[in-house]
């Protein structure tokens, strides 16, 4: 399987007043094509630190350390960088050298956010701007990376001719596979984004066949005036679009313009939303997030999180601020989209239950190391690290003959202060003296089956 | 058998919202109508969703606040309650008045009030807010052992020690303040406030929500020890329904301000009776990743307890809602306008307007005389599948130039037993006439 | 439609208020007896028996001899049929109402064009400081709003004076119009510009800009001081919010999609950290009148607050009462105003 | 048996350290850490030795009236800084630097009284109304509305017009513009308090409300309306001044430095040192406050403390 992202060796840590935080303490990780990663520790184990550091979106006072790699679609970006080395970062550690270096990194990391790699947030009730409308926070992330996308769709609707739209409904009465075909057919007659439009149509269950039809035929669109024609065929040629960045300035030129972009990202906003079984998509583009519940609103950050197509989703707690009920949903939601669209998720939660519903992979992670990582079924009935069984034992389980769940004593490290040797040792029954002192490596114990403890090995 | 320690009849609990200039005279139904009986020395979890009611009823049972009406009885004797029951099962108002004067929970006051509370604590989810940053652990502990008059204060710091120790903390606890302390520390020196005059009956509201999983098992077992060293009472409120049937031994659910179902946690885990316990508990996530999944996907969503839906409050989720379980007009007429002005438009042309005759009929005006009737029975019965409100026709009678679209009259449901001893509130387990 | 709703109900929401300000103003004014009010219109040249028989009708007249509650109603359907007495100050005398109608758009437009250069100048400045935080920009300003928030109002007036007035000469002293200019101009009669009695306006009308340009000319430094303090705690408010905004989850998910810092902060931060300043600008509209009063004083401005002063410095009831008033309607109406650009800006409150 | 570990640990405790003063300690620890608050601490310290050494002992700093300014007929038009006269004189020919010196003692003396007794006045108030609600807080809010409606000074100048121009009721009118704000103030930290668990554990637990009151919202309210007054002192100095400034007509003759910045008003374009050195003073010393206020507003962050 292809391996889409590569991570080696992160370290990242956080400057603060009362010392350095070391989050992440030598991150190893690899996702492949197609597949759920499930990221579980308990808070404070740096599981949303390496969410943050895949997008480059960390806070200014993080310092990535000298030897990490982040490899993307074999392109390693921390390599363009002058980090600092970890010897460098002691008290007098020139910070705000280190927050330039951050700061070009998020720039430089701009371009890939949203369009390779996105993120969905823990909190829905705070991850969408109250004051803008659910349509727009969409359209936004299609205007950062898509807009070549959304000026095809205007053009192929106005390019649209009457045998075309007879061709499509030939296609859709009488085709096997109707979105195969349609995908031939928009490219051989240079209509790009059509094929989106009709499958929409088709897709909507409160319309009976012969509305659909009618509704086929009226996506053809009249010609726009010349100035916006212009600018639409510059988009959608990749074209610079030179004077139109100043007249795009201009108030009343701007709704003309930059709007006929706006308008038809709320379209495509609709039919995503249609896609996540938000009922009433129509509607929802115009209100805003209060309006939504929190099931509601975690859809529609996920439509946008999916609004560009990208490669990897990281969903950082997605489900935990919502009700059982709700949770299931979403937890539905993305094992369909995970077969519809060949995405790659890392799904990062506390809550190892919710990772057993999804996951294909899960990487268990202590003191801001990945400890053990493995197939699902590895890590949940031959789990081998002793904080991983830890974990496993202090889950309740629903069962006719309760057994007593076990804690693990004692509390996570103090990152400041991490423990010497494995971070895991003062806390470990199986403890020894090798533990104390050095840090143990990764081992492969069975196929694909990673764990990081002297317990195992030579 | 044990004895009832709290036993609720018909609590009720409606939050008055604030309105246009002078508050308006709508209400949020929290809790409405809800009855439970709990017994000594058992765990009782309540379960349910974000908004369902779960809190309030806890902090009503101890009276935390005050309810709109209804009774609570807190450690009366075994005959008052069956005695009570018995007038209630009557109407006998007189009686009823005569027991409630003389032992109701709500008839106490002042002194009497406080002295009692010794006997009932409650622990909360948040331990960050839940302990006053501007005392010491000592002082936060000590707290209602003076304020009932448990003990004098002198004694009070002695019984604080034992009880830091109790809970698993070093006596040096005792002077630092709570911001010096980890959310499970804190969550400790909670749980010893709550215990701290031995009561009989402890409300536990989500108490290991905010921890961590090692952390709460901690807390878990913590609180299982304490309870049987001291036979205490616990209510359980939590959503985490893996954590309530680990610690408790009977389950009650709550849907939208109504226990739904109540019984054995076994019975109500493995072999739920309402469609929305169904619902829940499949939905709960588990740690055994390949395990077959038999999944109740529910539509919808909670609804809105200003102005609750009739009858049983599910109905409009309820994937086996039939006739009598609360339609009423308005939600009919939002899917047949929908049917008939979006869905089949082309099918429906000289529909003029439809609109809401009484509260279960609709009437359909139109032109012409086409055969709008036959054709909207054909379509009304293929939909019911889809849309679940449309199996509450009644029939359809055409008048001229409208036709009539008549509603069944819904059933309030009541708590019925089913055969391994569960309550359910729903229709279908009523004994057949 | 949900605002229009919001709209109609804050301003019947004003009413209790406004019944409320005329009570003050009714008590005030009746604290120090009935003699005040006499001493208004009793014709000072009137000795013996016509006096007693003059001051008899004026008890009459105002109801002088029923309790005060009573008074209070006949007072305030006096003020709503227009009529709000006398005043005898050294810079007019003659009925209230003319008084307000020749003051009130000197201190409106002092008001409206400061608490529009505070925004100006305050939300760039504000935040910047709080995207550049930490930066030789940030810190600078810090200390210089730190320094103009602890300096009194008149200080603040003063040097602004010394500086532009006294220093560099770009400005005149003092005054609203050169009187110069306005000697022997038909539309302008004792000390009264018309129709509209706002002279720039009015000069406009008649089509003398070279007036028109000297009544801005006049009213940049007055502005320009009431601005500067006042902005102080607009910037302050507005950086922290901002800091505390550009902490929220959204502004990360905002950044997660990609789109550039400068659309983050102007589109995502900018307007939810307005939020706050806006409404806590009401207070701020409080302090910027009372700057009006100052500011009218130390520039010669004949607008309300000078005649406000003028009034308590010769013992005038008249003008106290007109100036309380005319101030209450005017901060009413500037919260009534933010509040609904509040709501306009938030679309949770129209809920 | 646990009796005993328990009494050993007490005792052992209450010996090293009392967790009362070592959070007293770290407070102190907090502060003082902020040089911009200690430098505001040490300016404020010496406006204070001011008025003390102008209450107690004039002569000590070669002042023979405190109570009034002393003219120089001789030479009525302002004159420069210079070795005789530091900060130069103002109108009527008077010392600037002796009429600071003297003055600083009424501006801190009166607005010390204003903060001090508002607060309390507003504090009461706005606790009791935000603890009960109900009518009395519907009424006190409406009638902190109607406050509200007049701009502050305005409503000062009408008070002072009942009153008559003097000292005495400028104090007074500020007081009664000023207690609104801190009853809202108060008010508002209530009801923030009285939402949080700890109050309903505390009712869970028998405590009566009085107790609710005094052992757990009065020490979460009083700490940030100390920092508030300690902020709007500067406030309250500029405003007191102000009113002086433009509410005593030039022969009042009282050492108080708004009235002394208004005796150079006329002489503005030939001496400006004559209303900018005393308007200086005041600036100085609000800043100095305020920059105190902002390290106290640290100290009680519980955010400055948890570990």
């Amino acid at each position: 399987m292809s391996e889409i992202l590569t991570i080696n060796n992160l370290k990242v840590w956080f400057h603060t007043r009362r010392g350095t935080f070391k989050a992440l303490n030598g991150v190893n990780l690899n996702l492949r094509k197609g597949e759920v990663l499930g990221l579980a520790g308990e808070s404070g184990s740096g599981k949303s630190t390496l969410g943050l550091s895949i997008m480059a979106l960390l806070p200014s006072n993080a310092i990535i350390v000298r030897g990490s790699k982040i490899i993307l679609k074999n392109r390693d970006y921390l390599k363009y960088f002058e980090l600092f080395p970890e010897e460098k970062i002691d008290r007098k550690f020139k910070i705000k050298k280190n927050q330039k270096i951050m700061k070009h990194i998020r720039d430089f990391l701009a371009k890939i956010r949203g369009k390779e790699v996105s993120m969905v947030f823990q909190e829905p009730m705070t991850a969408l701007n109250p004051l803008l409308q659910i349509g727009y926070q969409i359209t936004e992330a299609l205007l950062a990376h898509s807009s070549i996308n959304l000026a095809k769709r205007i053009l192929s609707r106005i390019n649209l001719t009457e045998d075309d739209v007879r061709e499509i409904l030939k296609i859709v009465k009488s085709s096997k596979n109707v979105e195969k075909d349609l995908n031939e057919f928009s490219k051989l007659k240079k209509l790009d984004g059509i094929e989106d439009q009709v499958l929409y149509i088709l897709n909507r269950k409160d319309l009976s066949t012969i509305r659909k039809e009618r509704m086929i035929y009226s996506l053809k669109e009249k010609m726009k005036n010349p100035l916006t024609m212009s600018y639409l065929k510059k988009i959608a040629e990749n074209k610079s679009i030179g004077i139109y960045r100043f007249l795009n300035r201009i108030p009343i030129l701007k709704r003309y313009l930059k709007g006929v972009l706006i308008k038809e990202g709320y379209r495509k906003a609709i039919e995503l939303l249609a896609m996540l079984n938000i009922p009433h998509a129509e509607k929802v583009v115009y209100m805003y997030p209060h309006e939504l519940s929190g099931g509601m609103r975690q859809r529609v950050s996920i439509a946008i999180a999916l609004a560009n197509n990208p490669d990897i989703i990281i969903l950082d707690e997605p489900t935990s601020a919502l009700d059982v009920i709700v949770q299931y949903q979403i937890l539905q939601l993305i094992s369909e989209l995970k077969y519809k669209l060949n995405i790659s998720f890392i799904f990062i939660s506390h809550d190892l239950s919710v990772l057993a519903e999804v996951c294909d992979r899960i990487a268990i992670m202590y003191g801001g190391r990945i400890v053990e990582i493995g197939p699902i079924d590895k890590i949940f009935y031959e789990s081998l690290h002793p904080y991983t069984k830890g974990l496993l034992r202090a889950i309740p389980k629903i069962s006719k003959d309760i057994k007593t769940i076990e804690s693990i004593p004692g509390t996570v490290p103090d990152m400041r202060n991490p423990p010497n040797g494995c971070m895991f040792h003062p806390r470990c029954p199986y403890v020894m003296d090798v533990c104390r002192n050095k840090v143990p490596k990764s081992i492969e114990y069975s196929k694909d089956h990673f764990v990081e403890c002297f317990l195992y090995g030579e | 058998m044990a004895n009832v320690i709290i036993a609720a009849y018909n609590l009720k609990k409606y939050f008055p919202v604030g309105g246009f200039l002078f508050s308006s005279k709508q209400t949020i139904k929290a809790v409405d109508d809800v009855s439970i009986k709990i017994k000594e020395n058992e765990v009782v979890g309540l379960v349910g969703e974000t908004g369902c009611g779960k809190t309030t009823l806890g902090k009503l049972l101890i009276r935390l606040i005050e309810p709109t009406a209804g009774e609570i009885f807190f450690d009366v004797p075994e005959e008052i309650i069956v005695e009570y029951e018995e007038a209630l099962k009557n109407k006998d108002t007189k009686k009823i008045e005569k027991i409630s004067k003389r032992y109701s929970f709500l008839n106490k006051k002042g002194g009497e009030l406080r002295r009692m509370r010794r006997y009932m604590n409650i622990v909360f989810q948040d331990p960050y807010s839940s302990l006053n940053p501007r005392m010491l652990v000592k002082d936060i502990i000590a707290e209602p052992i003076i304020s009932t008059g448990y003990a004098s204060k002198k004694e009070a710091e002695e019984l604080v020690f034992k009880l830091l120790e109790e809970v698993g903390l070093t006596p040096e606890f005792a002077f630092r303040y709570p911001h010096e302390l980890s959310g499970g520390q804190r969550q400790r020196v909670a749980l010893a406030r709550g215990i701290s005059t031995l009561p009989k009956f402890l409300v536990l509201d989500e108490p290991t929500s905010a921890l961590d999983v090692s952390i709460q098992a901690q807390i878990l077992n913590l609180i299982n020890e304490i309870r049987k060293k001291y036979s205490i009472t616990i209510l359980f409120i939590s959503h985490n329904i893996s954590v309530v049937h680990y610690m408790s031994d009977r389950i009650a659910v709550m849907y939208a301000g109504k226990i739904v179902e109540e019984g054995y946690k076994n019975s109500i885990i493995f072999d739920p009776k309402h469609p929305y316990s169904k619902a829940l508990i499949s939905s709960i996530p588990r740690p055994e990743p390949m395990r077959e999944k038999i999944i109740i996907n529910l539509q919808g969503e909670i609804p809105n307890l200003i102005n609750p839906p009739k009858g049983c409050r599910f109905h409009p989720r309820c994937p086996v809602a039939f006739e009598e379980c609360g339609w009423t007009a308005d939600e009919v007429f939002q899917d047949i306008e929908y049917i008939i002005m979006r869905r089949y438009a082309e099918q429906f042309n000289g529909i003029k307007r439809i609109y809401i005759e009484d509260d279960f009929t609709i009437s359909v005006e139109y032109e012409g005389k086409n055969l709008i009737e036959e054709k909207l029975k054909e379509v009304l019965n293929k939909e019911k599948q889809e849309l679940r409100s449309l199996i509450s026709i009644k029939n359809i009678k055409s008048e001229s130039t409208k036709i009539k679209i008549e509603l069944y009259k819904f059933v309030e449901p009541e708590m019925y037993k089913s055969k391994d001893g569960i309550n359910v509130r729903c229709l279908l387990y009523r004994e057949k006439k | 439609m949900k605002l229009w709703l919001y709209i109609i109900r804050r301003i019947l929401l004003i009413i209790p208020t406004l019944i409320g300000l005329t009570i003050i103003v009714f008590i005030l004014i009746h604290v120090r007896g009935n003699n005040l009010i006499i001493a208004e219109y009793l014709n000072p040249h009137l000795t013996g028996a016509a006096r007693d028989y003059a001051i008899q009708q004026l008890y009459q007249r105002f109801h002088l001899n029923d309790p005060l509650f009573i008074q209070y109603f006949y007072w305030l359907y006096q003020v709503i049929n227009g009529d709000l007495g006398l005043t005898r100050t050294p810079i007019y005398s003659g009925p209230v109402n003319t008084a307000l109608a020749l003051f009130y758009p000197n201190t409106i437009m002092l008001a409206l064009v400061s608490s529009i250069l505070i925004w100006i100048i305050g939300i760039p400045i504000g935040v910047w400081s709080a995207v550049k935080r930490d930066s030789v920009f940030d810190q600078s300003t810090r200390v210089a709003t730190f320094t103009l928030y602890a300096m009194p109002a008149y200080m603040v007036y003063l040097l602004v004076l010394i500086i532009f007035a006294v220093y560099l000469k770009w400005f005149p002293i003092s005054g609203a119009v050169d009187p110069l200019l306005l000697q022997g101009v038909s539309w302008y009669v004792n000390g009264i510009s018309y129709p509209t009695h706002i002279i720039f306006i009015d000069a406009l009308l008649h089509g003398d800009i070279n007036i028109a340009l000297n009544s801005i000319w006049h009213f940049i430094l007055p502005s320009l001081g009431i601005a500067l303090g006042g902005v102080a705690g607009i910037i302050r408010l507005l950086r922290s919010s901002m800091l505390e905004v550009l902490d929220q989850d959204y502004i990360r998910m905002a950044r997660s999609k990609g789109i550039s810092e400068s659309e983050v902060i102007n589109i995502h931060a900018r307007r939810n950290a307005l939020i706050p300043a806006v409404t806590s600008f009401v207070y701020g509209v409080a302090g910027l009148l009372g700057g009006v009063v100052v500011a009218e004083v130390i520039f010669n401005i004949p607008g309300v607050g000078y005649w406000t002063v003028q009034a308590l410095l010769n013992n005038d009831a008249g003008g106290i009462l007109g100036s309380t008033l005319i101030f209450g309607i005017i901060l009413v109406t500037a919260s009534l105003i933010l509040d609904i650009i509040y709501a306009a800006l938030d679309p949770r409150v129209r809920y | 048996m646990s009796k005993n570990i328990g009494l050993i640990g007490r005792r052992n405790y209450l010996l090293k350290q009392n967790p009362r003063i070592e959070e007293l300690k770290i407070s102190f620890k907090i502060f003082f850490t902020n040089p911009t608050a200690v430098a505001g601490f040490v300016i404020t310290l010496l406006y204070f030795i001011d008025i003390i050494l102008v209450q107690f002992f004039p002569s000590f700093i070669g002042i023979s009236d405190p109570n009034r300014y002393i003219y120089n007929f001789n030479n009525p038009v302002p004159l420069p800084p210079s070795s005789s006269h530091w900060c130069g004189t103002t109108a009527g020919g008077i010392d600037l630097c002796d009429a600071i010196i003297k003055s600083i003692r009424i501006d801190l003396i009166y607005s010390l009284f204003i903060v001090i007794v508002g607060a309390i006045i507003g504090l009461l108030l706005g606790l009791v109304s935000g603890y009960l609600g109900g009518i009395f807080d519907e009424i006190l809010m409406r009638i902190t509305d109607i406050f509200f409606s007049i701009p502050y000074l305005v409503l000062a100048i009408a008070i002072l017009f009942v009153l008559g121009v003097s000292l005495e009721n400028i104090a007074f009118s500020l007081i009664i513009v000023w207690w609104p704000l801190y009853a809202r103030y108060a008010r508002a930290q209530t009801l923030s308090i009285k939402q949080m668990t700890f109050i309903e554990s505390a009712k869970a637990s028998g405590t009566r409300d009085l107790m609710i009151m005094f052992k757990h919202i009065v020490p979460n309210v009083l700490p940030p309306i100390f920092v508030q007054i300690s902020l709007d002192l500067g406030t309250v100095v500029g405003v007191f001044a102000t009113l002086a400034f433009i509410g005593f007509s030039p022969t009042a003759n009282i050492p108080e430095l708004g009235y002394l910045t208004s005796l150079g008003l006329n002489y503005i374009s030939i001496a400006p040192w004559s209303v900018i050195i005393p308007g200086l003073v005041i600036t100085v010393f609000a800043l100095a406050v305020n920059l105190m206020g902002d390290g106290l507003r640290d100290v009680i962050d519980p955010k400055r403390r948890s570990v």
